[in-house]
């Protein structure tokens, strides 16, 4: 299983691309309940994974996944890195562990728990989490790139309601309540980025 | 309006200062071969001796690396501002200390660094390194007592450290240093106020807002909102209330010793801290609480947060002996 | 708007800080009886030794009383914040340290300190005491090269001082302790940058206005006006025009040693800091010069300035052997 | 010669409430060509003797000036300690060494070069010399005390237009001119208020 080059790289783009436009956001919602910088530590991976393009292109898909987690644990540090790159490893994992790849929501499950065993925390934390596993959900359930999409920023704004409990922002406490959570938000925008992605190229 | 700093660029202040960093202390510090952001103490690290790898996010300068050296850490795994260290560095630190003895990690309890550090074990184990954890976890602001293991771990890092680094440079077995860094920890208390904001290098913008007469009591040393936000008070009252909470943890009976903290969170000068000093000592006076040895500085900054934290260790006969063990850092000497 | 301070009350700093030295360095510092601006080493002062006499105004710690123990200064007259001490604390110190090998008075150039001191010397004269002085200009930007005896002393002053204990320390007579200070002044070079001002404790108020990206090359560390004001640069461009400065002063070969300073004014992150030092490294290779020794951090302050400035002092044996020479200070050790 | 204890103490509180009344614009002043402190150095120094006042009152009139003067050296420092000091230390020994006191502006003219001797200054160098010349011309041609107050006036503002050789304000070479000396403006202050008091009760 060969990756298609275009594919791998016009998703790095899309994702580099969108973490670019929304890095003072980023930022600014990480001020308010964290310490500012997720922003920036999510432009430190995408441009470290940008950076490996084409070499990342020329593998298996499964290797190419895994390879970019890897990538952005090893860049991002912070909470961010190992969580993103535990997502991105696990899906390469599962992937090259099956035959058939059509069954996306099923990897996505396993890599999601894997995040959520990485980072002690479950549905509700007030995480990306919170995103995650509503779009694996909208996956599961063959919604249209454009619902799962609107699922993940919906859930992102819900984020706003919930009472923090893990991660910085759970020092807040209730303060923590009334602010979307950076790293759900920062997942929300990917995910529409790729759906917009696939979208425009490969309708599924 | 920007925050000045004299910086090249955002992006690259962590590696500039590290170079910056061997260039200043070549004596006492070196990087991991291809691994600039593990820097490793020239003369800490042996065979038999259990090697302390500390480490965190950058920006709390001295706080990690200036901590490295003989009797103290082996070696700091740097992360970016804020932000934890990946696992590589940290995985190239355990090598670069490993003494046939096991490693210890400690760092604050954050959970980016939780996981990046426990990536790093995992990766170790596979090569049978033996790593312990010992999370620090110090401000009393963070978490109800009945919540230890939820705190955070701010400037008393520092003592904890300093306990753990004698313990390994004395030859303990990794449980005995272990223990020691445990109980260590769990006699540290430290409470904070902040009165000014910091601004990471890469927006130049402060990471919090604060009243021209307000301070807050508790905040993080990231900028993480405290307790509790109201007017400046005195550096008596501000004292006062720092002290109330850290002496209502401790359980202490007079006649016991402590070891004093009085730090900077940056921008705050060494007058005001000393003037706090003389409160933490009436203080201490009036619990009947002997100052063992006190740090009055620069220990454990937010860049340029204006504030200042109070750290008492609650000492006894071992923690009294492991902090007035000599030790040998680039930016720290006893 | 005021600036935020953690004091009780702008006319007690002075006091409650020295309260607070005090209680911090038991075994290090004492006040001199009834005369508590007068701090006196602990293990410093012998007979047969020469007495060394710093001091000078407060606001710039550990800049001067930090620099008072073994085989540094003796003692250190106290003034108010920048405010030389009056004579009463000068008496005090040279009485506490003279070991009857006479007493050097060193304190930076500075029209207040020169009157103070030499009024203190005058008295002293009356009870027998020889006292000689030297003064530190160190400061490159306060006056030009053909007028030094005008240019005030700034950071500089902790490498002068270090030269000047050490030969005390070595039981140097009074002239070769005064030859040898002489010697470390004259071959000292500091020129600094701030980038915001800072705010004595009695007004709150800003003591100068600077844009909001503007700095200001050779600024004193009172504030006093510096050579140039322009837009802020980077720490690079910065550290380029001091080091230009301070390079075109030296007259050194290639393969000479130095001792450098990388010094924040109060509120620079040693993040910074070390990002210069950095650029002074591949400034000094350049020129051929080997960093000898190097100290980064806060040393010579200006409350909660922000800046920073860079001294080298250019070594000869006697010099390096003086520099190399161990001291123990509440505030600095080697 | 015993001092007229009223007078002493009535003095010494004209000081204090001038400089009182004027420590904010001294110390601005002081911010403009030098470290903001002259304000603060003067107050202080001004309580130090008020605080003394009884003890002072009763002391012969050049002892009680010889006194003044030590408390001013000893709790201003700075520069201004030093000066101010050597003044009045000066005239105190000056009255002391005469039979004669109402020859004040002899007393005075040795006691100002006293202050230049300090300072190793001169007239014309901007600081508080440039107003103690001119007040003690002026008396030596027994004007009246208001032309002598706004001959220290007019002297003070006239250190604007100099460029400063001495002090913290030296380092500005040019920059200085177009700022009256926070020395020179004490000095006038004092000087008015002194001028005033003896205007109001003594009628010279
Ligand atoms: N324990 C955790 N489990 C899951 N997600 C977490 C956890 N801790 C933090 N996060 C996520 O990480 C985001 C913060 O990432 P980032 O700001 O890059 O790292 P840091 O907190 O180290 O500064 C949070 O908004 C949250 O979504
Ligand atoms: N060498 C000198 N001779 C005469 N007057 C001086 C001298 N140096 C300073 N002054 C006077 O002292 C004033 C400053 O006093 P002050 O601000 O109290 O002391 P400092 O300069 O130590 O902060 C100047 O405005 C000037 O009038
Ligand atoms: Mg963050
Ligand atoms: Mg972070
Ligand atoms: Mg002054
Ligand atoms: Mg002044």
């Amino acid at each position: 299983m060969q990756a298609e080059p275009v594919l791998v790289l016009g998703l790095i783009e899309a994702c580099r691309a969108v973490i670019t436009a929304n890095t003072d956001h980023l930022c600014a919602l990480d001020c308010a309940i964290g310490d500012g910088d997720h922003g920036s530590n999510m432009q430190r991976g995408c441009e470290a994974v940008s950076a490996q393009g084409t070499a990342l292109s020329n593998l298996p898909l499964p290797d190419a996944v895994e390879k970019i987690g890897m990538t952005l644990v090893m860049n991002i540090g912070g909470a961010a890195g190992p969580l993103y790159g535990t997502l991105l490893m696990e899906i390469g994992r599962e992937l090259r562990a099956r035959d058939r790849t059509d069954d996306f929501a099923i990897v996505l499950k396993k890599a999601i728990d894997a995040v959520a065993r990485r980072g002690r925390s479950h549905q509700g934390d007030k995480t990306l989490l919170d995103v995650l596993y509503p779009v694996q959900d909208a996956l599961a359930r063959s919604s249209t790139l454009i619902d799962v999409a609107r699922h993940a920023e919906r859930s992102a704004s819900l984020t706003a309601a919930m009472r923090a409990r893990r991660g910085r922002a759970s020092y807040l406490g209730d303060r923590s309540i009334g602010h979307v959570d950076p790293g759900a938000s920062s997942c929300a925008l990917l995910t529409t980025a790729i759906c917009h992605y696939f979208g425009e190229n490969h309708r599924a | 309006m920007k925050t000045k700093k004299l910086i090249n660029s955002g992006a690259n202040v962590v590696d500039e200062m590290l170079q910056g960093v061997l260039v200043a202390h070549p004596h006492h510090l070196y990087a991991a071969e291809d691994m600039p952001r593990a820097i490793i103490a020239k003369n800490g690290p042996r065979k038999g001796k259990v090697g302390l790898v500390i480490g965190g996010g950058s920006g709390h300068e001295p706080t990690f690396l200036g901590f490295v050296g003989k009797g103290l850490a082996d070696a700091a795994a740097i992360g970016n501002v804020f932000a934890s260290p990946p696992p590589d560095p940290i995985i190239a630190c355990a090598k670069a200390v490993d003494g046939g003895a096991g490693v210890l990690f400690m760092y604050g309890n954050y959970a980016g660094d939780v996981m990046n550090f426990d990536m790093a074990a995992e990766m170790l184990a596979l090569d049978d390194i033996e790593v312990r954890t010992v999370l620090t976890t110090d401000d009393v602001a963070s978490a109800p007592s009945d919540q230890m293991h939820k705190r955070r771990g701010v400037a008393g890092n520092v003592f904890i450290f300093k306990a753990a680094g004698a313990a390994c440079d004395l030859l303990y077995s990794l449980d005995d240093v272990e223990r020691a860094a445990r109980r260590a920890n769990s006699r540290t208390y430290t409470m904070g106020v902040a009165l000014s904001p910091c601004s990471l290098p890469q927006t130049l913008r402060p990471n919090f807002m604060i009243g021209e007469d307000e301070m807050e009591i508790g905040m993080g040393i990231h900028g993480e909102p405290g307790v509790a936000r109201g007017p400046l008070k005195t550096a008596d009252e501000v004292t006062d209330e720092l002290m109330d909470s850290i002496l209502g943890e401790m359980n202490a009976s007079p006649g016991d010793r402590v070891a004093v903290m009085v730090n900077s969170l940056g921008s705050t000068p060494m007058m005001e801290l000393y003037i706090m000093m003389r409160r933490v000592k009436s203080r201490l006076d009036d619990a009947g609480l002997v100052i063992h040895t006190s740090l009055v500085g620069n220990y454990c900054t937010s860049l340029e947060m204006a504030g200042a934290s109070i750290t008492v260790m609650h000492l006894d006969g071992e923690l009294q002996r492991l902090i007035d063990h000599p030790c040998d850092c680039a930016m720290f000497t006893r």
